[in-house]
């Protein structure tokens, strides 16, 4: 296989992700986990930039970089005295990365098995040429067309409407002070 | 243009490509902070006009050269790092404060040929890489694990992230207009400048990213006072530096970026056959907001933190929210503008009145002007609306207390009957 | 998709890390550096510091961080609308006005319960 | 050029290590990073695929907005429930939440 710049610039960013989610799940202090999720997130937004995805990239900052991860860190800083803890692992963490791994090796052998026999065509080949002129406006019109996404669109508000309904609810249980 | 003319030197094309690149990036890049050096000296005599002061005049010709004996003497300080802090997320702070702000002039465009790069989703480039600020606050605060710093980044982020609501709404409107998110096709959709189609949204927006920003009178970010400077309490020398020069460049982008969005950017006569026209008018454009923003910054108190954020939940987000859905209700109600109709009257024939309207006054201005009429009235009238409305309730409001005055037996009428 | 203009982006996000990196390690190198246990202590208007930074934080702060990360998501989802909608019919307003409007339940609800008062 | 078989081993390393976060941890928050890091792993698989499959359509985006979507409204209501139950219990570890178990 050829090197090329983009090639390594995946590698970087892929770097970037794997890293960061392993330090994500070792990482004892709670806080540096969630700085070490930003790392994670942003290795992904870049591999959405190199899958020609800008947008989603682009909303990957937004959404994930400067929304959920502040949520969780609010929610680190409200939950105090676990950021230090002694034991971040329960007693089943063996357990778990056996399977964790098992899953791994599934879905390689998976990927192998279709690389040498069904897929290989699809697998090696480059990304088609091509695509759509102006991507943003084809998602919007898709998002508001009632043949393709008008329903989910609308249930994404009733979601978001309910989550936020719930969430405050849940949050600001007076009684318990 | 850097890139041709080094292939026909004789060099790789792929090194001249990333020699081109390098070099407008270094230009962007160096651009904000060579702003910064000479923005803080107008700033600081601009605020001494204000307060009846003189203001720096002694380091050189006005003072001119005293921001340079700023930089040195905070260089030469001692960086001191409080035995608790985190160390990397500690440093880390202020590096990614000002890569936050400095990332935005990579989709700035200057003039119509001059621009880092124009992404297809350039404002919402923008939006993003101002988002990480906020998580630069965070990591401030918590790197310097100190109590003050701690308890400031939350009251900032919880500024920070309450203000992006309405700028970002505000922001829907001249992309639902230009129907891009390029900022230089944002830019040259404005045949009548969006501050006039859209007055609301860019009210909104100013108030928003100035909030944004942490300026006066939204500085509760750094309330001396109250906080004792907040998140950056802990830093010092070159350190504090970069979040000082992080938030005078924010403030000059801020400026930049509102003139694209709503003043139109770098057009102007002759601008797009003189493209160093056009730089120049988005600077003439971008100072005169900057010094709104500035006068804003001294003359008007700090506001409380109930205050600040009631008046983005309970007046800006509701006001942008029936901004949007007024907006998109006039725009369906108006034909859209036909420029190549209006281009087609001016160039053909010479038939009267109004070819000669169209030729004067431009004819993609003209074609543009009933859709902007029916939204400017549009957006005069929820104003006047929303007023409205937020007077009955404040009446409402006070009445409902001077009757609660009345039962009571310390109000003066009762006391004097008995 | 052409790359080349996110290739700017990239080597301009390496400059900007940079950047404001020199001026600290060049302040970290030519400034004085003598730590003593006073100046190293943390700051609290001449109190000496009792425990972590870590004092309770109020559910507030989080409410509001909740509000905003569901309004964002929101924005987002109107993007795309908003490029699109020049090309649009009117049911492409009919469907954002639902789709606004369901938002703004939502937060009469948050203003009514009292969540947006700062106590 | 990347082959598509790369993008697809990195989502399915990411969702191993999500996985692996989510069954060890303790602490309801770091578990909470976990089932990010799994969505993630999903978004990235979603556009690789809609980028090597489908590019003249919107399928794939579509779907991962609404991906995101749904991580947001889970990461809202989750942190809140923590948040909640911390006030109760002042823990966050999740064997300490085992009311419903027997």
């Amino acid at each position: 296989m050829e090197i090329t710049i983009e090639l390594l610039v995946f590698l970087v960013f892929a770097l970037l992700t794997l890293a960061g989610g392993l330090g994500v799940v070792l990482a004892r202090n709670l806080f540096r986990a969630a700085l070490l999720l930003l790392l994670s997130l942003f290795g992904v937004a870049g591999l959405f930039v190199l899958l020609a995805a800008p947008f989603l990239a682009a909303v990957q900052v937004l959404i994930y970089m400067g929304g959920i991860t502040i949520l969780i860190i609010f929610a680190v800083m409200l939950t105090r005295g676990m950021v230090r803890a002694r034991n971040v692992f329960s007693e089943q963490w063996d357990l778990a990365a056996i399977v964790s791994l098992a899953f791994l090796a599934l879905v390689v052998y998976l990927l192998w098995q279709l690389q040498q026999g069904s897929s290989a065509a699809l697998f090696a080949a480059p990304p088609p040429e091509g695509g759509l002129e102006n991507p943003i406006a084809a998602l919007g019109a898709a998002l508001v067309d009632p043949a393709q996404y008008m329903l989910p669109f609308e249930v994404a508000s009733v979601l978001l409407a309910g989550a936020l309904i719930g969430a405050i609810y849940i949050a600001r249980d007076d009684e318990v002070e | 243009m850097l890139r041709d003319a080094l292939i026909q030197a004789g060099m790789n094309a792929g090194l001249a490509t990333f020699l081109d690149i390098l070099g407008g990036v270094l230009v962007a890049a160096t651009f904000g902070m060579a702003w910064v050096l000479f923005g803080i000296w107008i700033e600081r005599k601009v605020a001494a006009r204000i307060q009846n002061r003189v203001g720096p005049n002694r380091v050189g010709p006005y003072g001119l050269i005293q921001n340079f004996a700023d930089a040195l003497k905070l260089l030469i300080k001692e960086v001191i790092v409080p035995r608790n802090a985190d160390r990397p997320v500690y440093f880390l702070a202020p590096v990614l404060m000002v890569v936050s702000v400095i990332l935005i002039a990579a989709v700035i465009p200057f003039s119509s040929v001059v621009i880092g790069t124009d992404l297809n989703i350039g404002l919402l480039y923008v939006l993003a890489v101002g988002s990480l600020g906020t998580l630069a606050v965070l990591m401030a605060g918590w790197g310097s694990n100190n109590k003050y710093a701690l308890l400031g980044a939350f009251r900032a982020v919880a500024q920070l992230i309450s203000y992006e609501v309405p700028m970002v709404l505000a922001l829907l409107i001249p992309v639902m207009l230009a129907g891009s998110l390029s900022m230089q096709d944002l830019v040259r959709s404005q045949h009548v400048w969006f501050l006039f189609v859209a007055p609301i949204a860019a009210v909104l927006f100013l108030i928003a990213a100035h909030a944004e920003n942490g300026r006066a009178p939204f500085d509760l970010l750094e309330a001396e006072s109250e906080l004792i400077a907040g998140y950056n309490i802990e830093y010092s020398g070159m350190a504090f530096a970069m979040f000082y020069l992080a938030e005078f460049m924010h403030a000059f982008f801020v400026a930049i970026v509102f003139s694209v969005l709503f003043l139109g950017g770098w057009r102007g006569p002759g601008a797009e056959t003189y493209p160093i026209l056009g730089m120049f008018y988005l600077g003439i454009k971008s100072m005169v907001v900057y010094f709104v923003t500035v006068w804003l910054r001294l003359t008007v108190p700090r506001v409380r933190i109930d205050h600040l954020l009631a008046l983005n939940w309970k007046i800006m987000v509701p006001l942008a929210l029936a901004n949007v859905i007024l907006t998109a209700f006039l725009f369906k109600l108006v034909p859209t503008p036909d420029y190549s109709a209006a281009r087609a009257i001016a160039e053909g024939e010479f038939t009267g009145v109004a070819s000669g309207l169209y030729r004067l006054l431009g004819p993609e201005f003209v074609a543009m002007l009933p859709l902007a009429g029916v939204l400017l009235v549009g957006n005069i009238a929820l104003l006047v609306a929303a007023a409205a409305l937020l007077r009955w309730l404040a009446r409402r409001r006070r009445q409902e207390v001077e009757a609660l005055v009345d039962e009571t037996e310390y109000a003066p009428g009762v006391a004097a009957a008995e | 998709m052409d790359l080349s203009e996110w290739a700017f982006i990239g080597v301009f996000l390496a400059i900007a890390g940079i950047l404001p990196a020199v001026p600290i390690v060049l302040g970290w190198l030519i400034g004085p550096r003598k730590p003593n246990p006073i100046k190293t202590d943390t700051y609290e208007c001449g109190i000496e510091t009792i425990g972590d930074a870590w004092v309770q934080f109020k559910v507030q702060y989080y409410v509001f961080a909740l509000v905003f990360l569901v309004f964002d998501v929101e924005m987002v989802l109107l993007f795309p609308w908003a490029v699109a909608y020049g090309n649009l019919g009117l049911f492409a307003f009919v469907e954002v006005l639902i789709f606004i409007a369901l938002l703004a339940v939502a937060l009469v609800y948050v203003w009514r319960k009292g969540a947006l008062e700062w106590t | 050029m990347v082959p598509l078989w790369m993008f697809l081993l990195v989502a399915a390393a990411l969702f191993a290590i999500g996985l692996f976060g989510v069954l060890s941890r303790r602490n309801a928050v770091a578990i909470l990073m976990g089932v990010e890091l799994m969505l993630n792993a999903v978004n990235i698989n979603l556009i690789a695929f809609w980028r090597y499959r489908t590019p003249d359509t919107m399928i794939g985006q579509a779907f991962a907005v609404f991906v995101f979507v749904v991580a947001a409204a889970e990461a809202a209501v989750g942190l809140a429930l923590i948040v909640a139950i911390y006030r109760r219990r002042q823990s966050v570890a999740v064997e300490d939440v085992n009311l419903l178990k027997w």
